[in-house]
């Protein structure tokens, strides 16, 4: 499984961040073109639990079965 | 096997919503229903004036905007003349229930064949936080500056609750996007509602609680709570009417 | 065999024949058989579907609805249940949805009564709601000429993506005279019209861009200007004097230029039946010499009588514009002889 | 042109009475117009409309100077008897008091249309005895036109029912009349 | 010394100023501070009453209850929302009650835009309720001249038992300016307002006399023609060109006239203060070499043009009129400028 | 001691309603209830359109007739003005819960101070007898010709209960007009009403099944007959929310 | 205790001849002056209860306290 | 008369520094007006306002040529960066990258606002600094008059809260600006 996240969508709401059960998602440094410090995944703990698919209201992310990371 | 979770095709665009902004969640989660009962190109959405409109901007599905309160009216129109699509009339709390009362009573009442998603911010979010019908007991707005007084503005309005009990309505429920538990019961009314439209049943309403971080001045996390801690207990969650059941 | 018919249930049952197939609607006075008669007539016919609504503004909205899938969908109503529906009237225009709405109109402001009139002109012809969109604007002076307008309605309102407006006195609906009924038209569903594929996508709220679209409304509005100007006009060109009427007050002004003539003089009379567009080119015919334009009317201050001295500055007609507003009701012909012949002795002023 | 009013009290038939007039001339080839007034005052209040039939164009098809008035209550005659054509005329039933009435350039025929209902058992067909009465004043159309031309609008209405009684009720308003003449 | 005070909060303390004492509304953008404000602030003042209603209709329907018992009652709204209230208004026409009603007007037919334009001014002229009624239309062209607009309405209201609207575009309630607030007044109720006791008897529905009541209707009007016509003019005596707006349109085309002047261009200027009653008087100071008249708008067919061309052939004026109609926004002066030119070399044609 | 039985004498004026119409005996147990009351020169009715506007042809009260449906937000407002006056909304079932249904529902949500009369003639009277909300099941009216099908129009509306048990209102109540018994009672629930309004509580409705011979195509004796056979066992009578009390 | 009869506001719906308990109300044989046969009571038999007072929807009855018939 | 834009994104206090001008021209005597763009995308997108002052009065208080335009963020730049009228000023904040930008007609002033915000501990008030900058380019009022405008607003609005922070933001924008020129 593969989570692709289309970064200049993401507001820097945090309900991934909050919901994330690993706590392994984090806001990127540097700003994102709507001005927002987007997410990263810390890819090594995430289990693809899809917590931050379901609560992300701005469709940031995407799981695309197969392949890796 | 590994399933793809992915926001459907119509609705994957970057959306106007605030930070924080619960629509998004349910726009999609109404887009995913679709895609997953197979209507997702069978579908006519009535969508009304406030932050719902902003749903609407690059999404690729029918839709019409209808006048501030009236989606539901034309929602019925539409299904009267086209009974093989589902038609969903997606509305906030005021245009639904203040403007639109007459319409959305109406429509519940002759038990309408379309399914009425209502966003439930408590508030009119897109002209700038005013009240609403549904504004809580003591909730600071623009227009309650100290404070909702319900002796003179009423107590918060519940709509499902009411066409459940006093309608022959399909099906009635009200859920929530603060938590993936709740996120994933929404998802199971929404598809309820749908099902009970496509069966024929009559009509279907789901009132959703969501996060306006705005216009309640609170950070998008803070909405959250405000939702778990103050609304819910006061809004409650679940099936007011199940479908070919009784009032709950 | 043309039959008496009455002049509501004949429009219901050329609705029926024009292809209507979709009908929402509350009661009003004097317009109320129009939806009564649709209420069984539309469950005879295949897809046709009657809903009476709790008020005209959930009506007009299921009629947008309707509409929006290509159904030929009607309205009925008069003054108070008209104003009601301006706001949706102007989501109408601006979506270009083809509706036909038959106003059967009554005397007076406010809770108005139920006197038959042309007391609604301005607002018919202006759009009373905001914006600035047009509709097309029929006024009926026979029964015939009203049912047989219902299709021509939704021909141009189909055409132009537009509404159609059958502005008919309250007594138009409620007199009976012989009636040939048209054909019944095959009519198939709009190509427009949406059926969840996706296929007519209809632009978002916050997507438009509103300057191409007035230009595009602004062409299209010039357009029917030049087009679609309808009018009957007798011995307009060497007139004295000019009448205009349109509807009930047309016919009976018809009758007092008659009259006039079989009594010696030299008048002539224009009866619009579009009063949008406003039909300017019967102006074409006025001659230099015409000493005044008398424009009858049912309303209290004069309506269509502004739009006669607009367009008459516009085509340079200089000659004084007399205004005879009966107020209610149809004007009684030897009424309009007394006040022709007070024009012409000076005891009546001109208005512009 | 002929104008005719029909005036009584909402129930009494006069709108009946005043489309059997209109739709018989349309039926022999004229033109004809038929216009109820309707209004604020009607619940319980008084009925009325105007017929006009000519072989022209009409052009007003309201009230403007009736040739004939048929009135079935007082308040009728004294609304609209004023405006009648000089030399028109009036028929009144006999429940009117026609002695009240004070113009004497048109004539007024009292017809005891009620009596003659009743005694032909048809208590709702006053309206159509003195329509037949108004048939002969008019002479634009034989009994026998009127006869026919009211059972085929009736007849198209579905109301069959009392085809026969309202035939004889025209015919003896038809010839009440005669022989009042 | 003046404040910076945004149009829509400086309006709702005039209005406090003025003496309303009653505001029921419906929020809408760019009118939605003024209830906002007065939410609060009516709550301080001694017998303020405030509510926030479930919508437009129901808004002015209390607002006609409050009127009729002799409060100084207002509500504001924007197109749709004023769209809603057109039947409410003919009543109060009809109820001969005076109240005030602010639109700031927003861009557009349909679901409309929330851009600032003068799109309504057809729709506020002539009563876009059924009927003909005409009410007070205001234009203001600086938050100054807003503020002292809204005393000013509730005097020609009451003095003439009517509506009064305040028409202002949106963006004159968005944007600051200095103003000085006007003072205080101590209004007393209306003596025409119910107290229960039947002292102020109104007649019923069905004991109207129209004829009457419409030859009444027609005096009041011919007499605010004659007495209320109000606007500010500038060099149109001996102009070449005559230009007319109003409110920010007209403010920014008072800009260009005062550039063009200075260019050396002998153009004047009109600005209608009064939308209704028209101020046609100022046409008596157009002299008959004039080359044309020249109309400034924000909306997108010409709407003002239309009286004025109407009220030209009234005058005998016989130049062209030409219509500048700048969709939305307020009018760029350097683009007015530019279409004079066009004009001046017939690059643009009159329309009427 | 022998009782003077007199109609008020602001209401004492020949009636254009129809021979054996309700209207009248309601709007006479209205004033009668005021005269009671003290308060018949203390009282603004707002007067609905339809039948009703019939009682007020030479009323002798302060009356402002309204726009269709829109009575009872005229009332607020001049209650908001003058809450010493006592505010009577008097108005029809079509005008009340079919046109007016915002109005009327926002009025009883705000619990506005204010009384409605309802008159349930299951039908548009004025108009010529057209369905309404309140038309009974398989009822012929001019727009369901071959009777009511709730199916597709819905159920006949219930608006006491409704408001009685969703809002917190001062009183709600059905009365009929059929019998010399039931006008008694119902005068009760009327006065019941005024009281509650005039104490401050809030928001009263009483709303009166009457007969309508003209629409129902009966006799006025027959027409009585129908409310009490047919419409009583569907409308029941009594009161739905007591004063200072709970729903019922 | 008299009883004033507004005769021409009758609209003999009747509704008075049903609720009597004494059954002593009846029409008139001439009609009012808009067009109805109008009540008449066998004041012999009233023994007025009222009734007649309650159900009348047009007004027709006045009971006038003293006096006689 | 002067036009300054004040544009970023909403919530970085671009039409509060507007205000800060345009009440200050107010206060010693010009005409000014302020107006905002509002509208449909307002939802998380950008947000600005213009400022009109000058001893006469201004006839159009939109956006037509501005002198000055404060961009806190790129889009605003790109935006509104080509109305700016020949030899006018820009001032972005650091976090813009004025590199991209082409006209060599306007001088463009990067201002680290955000650094000097956060340095005395104000996080919010980069705005503030920027306007102070703008204050000395204008060059009507002194600085002292600035602040004490800025401090009679701030009170009349009853934010007091930062007034001390406010005015050392100003008083540092003011003199980088200084430095810069
Ligand atoms: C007739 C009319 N009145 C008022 C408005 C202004 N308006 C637009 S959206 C809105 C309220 C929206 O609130 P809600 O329905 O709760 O949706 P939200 O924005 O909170 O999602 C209002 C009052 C309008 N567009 N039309
Ligand atoms: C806006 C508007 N729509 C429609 C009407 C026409 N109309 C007048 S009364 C009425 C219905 C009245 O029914 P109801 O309220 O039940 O009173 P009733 O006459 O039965 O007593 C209608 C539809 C109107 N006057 N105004
Ligand atoms: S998939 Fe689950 S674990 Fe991974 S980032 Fe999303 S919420 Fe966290
Ligand atoms: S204002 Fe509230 S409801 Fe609207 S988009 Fe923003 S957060 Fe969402
Ligand atoms: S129509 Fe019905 S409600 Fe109206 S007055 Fe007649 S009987 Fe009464
Ligand atoms: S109840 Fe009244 S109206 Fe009816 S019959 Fe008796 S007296 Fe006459």
């Amino acid at each position: 499984m593969r989570i692709e996240i289309k970064k200049d969508r993401c507001k820097e709401c945090g309900f991934c961040v909050a919901s994330c059960p690993k706590k392994c998602i984090s806001f990127a440094p540097k700003i994102n073109k709507i001005g927002y410090h987007p997410v990263v995944i810390d890819m090594e703990q995430c289990i693809k639990c899809g917590s931050c698919y379901t609560v992300c209201p701005d469709g940031v992310y995407h799981f695309i079965p197969g392949g890796d990371q | 096997m590994e399933k793809e979770r992915k926001v459907p095709h119509f609705v994957d665009n970057p959306s106007n919503f605030c930070p924080g902004c619960g629509h998004g969640i349910v726009s999609r989660l109404v887009a995913e229903c679709l895609e997953e009962l197979g209507q997702d190109r069978n579908v006519i959405y009535t969508i009304g004036i406030g932050c719902s409109s902003n749903m609407s901007a690059g999404m690729k599905a029918d839709r019409l905007h209808c006048c501030h309160g009236r989606a539901s009216a034309v929602a019925s129109g539409m299904k009267r003349v086209n009974p093989q699509n589902v038609i969903i009339s997606y509305q906030g709390d005021g245009d639904a229930y203040s403007i639109g009362m007459g319409e959305s009573m109406g429509t519940a009442y002759r038990n309408e064949k379309i399914t009425m998603i209502t966003i439930n911010n408590t508030n009119y979010g897109m002209t700038g936080g005013q009240m609403s019908a549904t504004t809580m007991p003591g909730q600071k707005t623009t227009t309650t500056v100290y404070g909702r007084d319900c002796s003179v503005t009423g107590n918060p309005f519940k709509f499902p609750e009411l066409v459940a009990s006093q309608f022959d309505v399909a099906y009635a429920a009200r859920g929530s996007v603060d938590s993936v538990g709740n996120i994933n019961r929404l998802k199971g009314y929404i598809k309820d509602a749908l099902e009970a439209q496509i069966a024929g049943e009559g009509y279907s309403v789901v009132e959703v609680l969501i996060p306006c971080p705005t216009n309640w001045g609170m950070t998008p996390l803070e909405s959250l709570d405000h939702i778990r801690n103050n609304i819910i207990p006061y809004y409650t969650l679940g099936v007011k009417k199940a479908r070919g059941g009784k009032s709950v | 065999m043309a039959e008496m018919m009455k002049g509501n249930v004949a429009i219901g049952e050329a609705a029926i024949r024009a292809g209507v197939r979709f009908y929402a609607g509350y009661p009003i006075t004097p317009s109320s058989e129009i939806m009564e008669y649709l209420s069984w007539r539309l469950g005879e016919v295949d897809d046709g579907v009657f809903v009476q609504l709790e008020n005209e503004i959930a009506s007009i909205n299921m009629v947008v609805g309707a509409a929006s899938c290509g159904v030929r969908a009607m309205t009925a109503s008069s003054g108070n249940g008209i104003s009601l529906m301006q706001e949706a009237m102007s989501v109408l225009a601006d979506e270009n949805l083809p509706v036909v709405i038959i106003t059967m109109v009554r005397y007076g402001n406010g809770l108005a009564t139920l006197y038959s009139s042309q007391t609604d002109y301005l607002r018919e012809t202006r759009g009373g709601g905001h914006g600035d969109y047009r509709c097309f604007v029929l006024c009926p002076y026979t029964v015939q000429e009203a049912v047989d307008m219902v299709a021509l309605a939704y021909e141009l309102a189909e055409k132009y993506k537009m509404v159609s407006i059958i502005m008919a006195e309250g007594a138009l609906g409620q007199m009976m005279e012989p009636v040939d009924l048209p054909a019944f038209l095959d009519v198939k569903r709009g190509e427009w019209g949406f059926d969840g594929t996706y296929t007519n996508a209809k632009l978002g709220y916050f997507d438009r861009n509103s300057m191409t679209e007035a230009e595009e409304l602004r062409e299209r509005y010039d357009l029917i200007k030049e087009n679609e100007q309808r009018w009957d006009s007798t011995d307009v060109a060497d007139a004295d004097y000019v009448f205009m009427g349109f509807g009930l007050a047309g016919r009976s002004c018809l009758g007092a230029v008659e009259d006039l003539q079989a009594e010696g003089h030299k008048v002539g009379f224009i009866r619009p039946i579009t009063a949008w567009p406003f039909p300017e080119k019967a102006f074409a015919e006025i001659g230099s010499n015409t000493k005044g334009v008398i424009v009858v009317e049912t309303n209290a201050m004069g309506q269509m009588v502004e739009d006669v001295a607009m367009y008459m500055k516009k085509h340079g007609l200089q000659m004084p514009v007399y205004s005879l507003p009966y107020v209610y009701g149809v004007p009684v012909i030897q009424d309009i002889k007394d006040d022709f012949k007070k024009i012409v002795n000076n005891e009546l002023k001109e208005v512009f | 042109m002929k104008e005719l009013v029909f005036a009584g009290f909402g129930g009494q038939g006069v709108l009946t009475s005043g489309l059997i007039v209109s739709d018989m001339a349309v039926r022999y080839g004229a033109n004809a117009t038929w216009i109820p007034s309707y209004g604020s005052a009607m619940r319980g209040g008084t009925a009325n409309c105007t017929v006009k039939y000519g072989t022209r164009f009409i052009h007003n098809p309201s009230q403007e100077k009736p040739d004939v008035l048929m009135a079935m209550n007082q308040l009728s005659l004294l609304a609209f008897g004023k405006l009648v054509k000089e030399n028109g005329a009036i028929f009144v039933s006999e429940m009117v008091d026609a002695s009240v009435f004070e113009r004497t350039d048109v004539k007024v025929y009292t017809i005891p249309c009620h009596e003659i209902a009743d005694e032909i058992g048809h208590a709702k067909g006053a309206n159509i005895v003195l329509t037949g009465a108004i048939l002969h004043y008019l002479g634009d159309h034989t009994l026998e036109e009127g006869l026919s031309s009211m059972d085929i609008m009736f007849g198209k209405k579905g109301k069959t029912k009392y085809a026969q009684l309202n035939e004889m009720a025209m015919r003896r308003g038809y010839e009440y009349f005669e022989k009042l003449k």
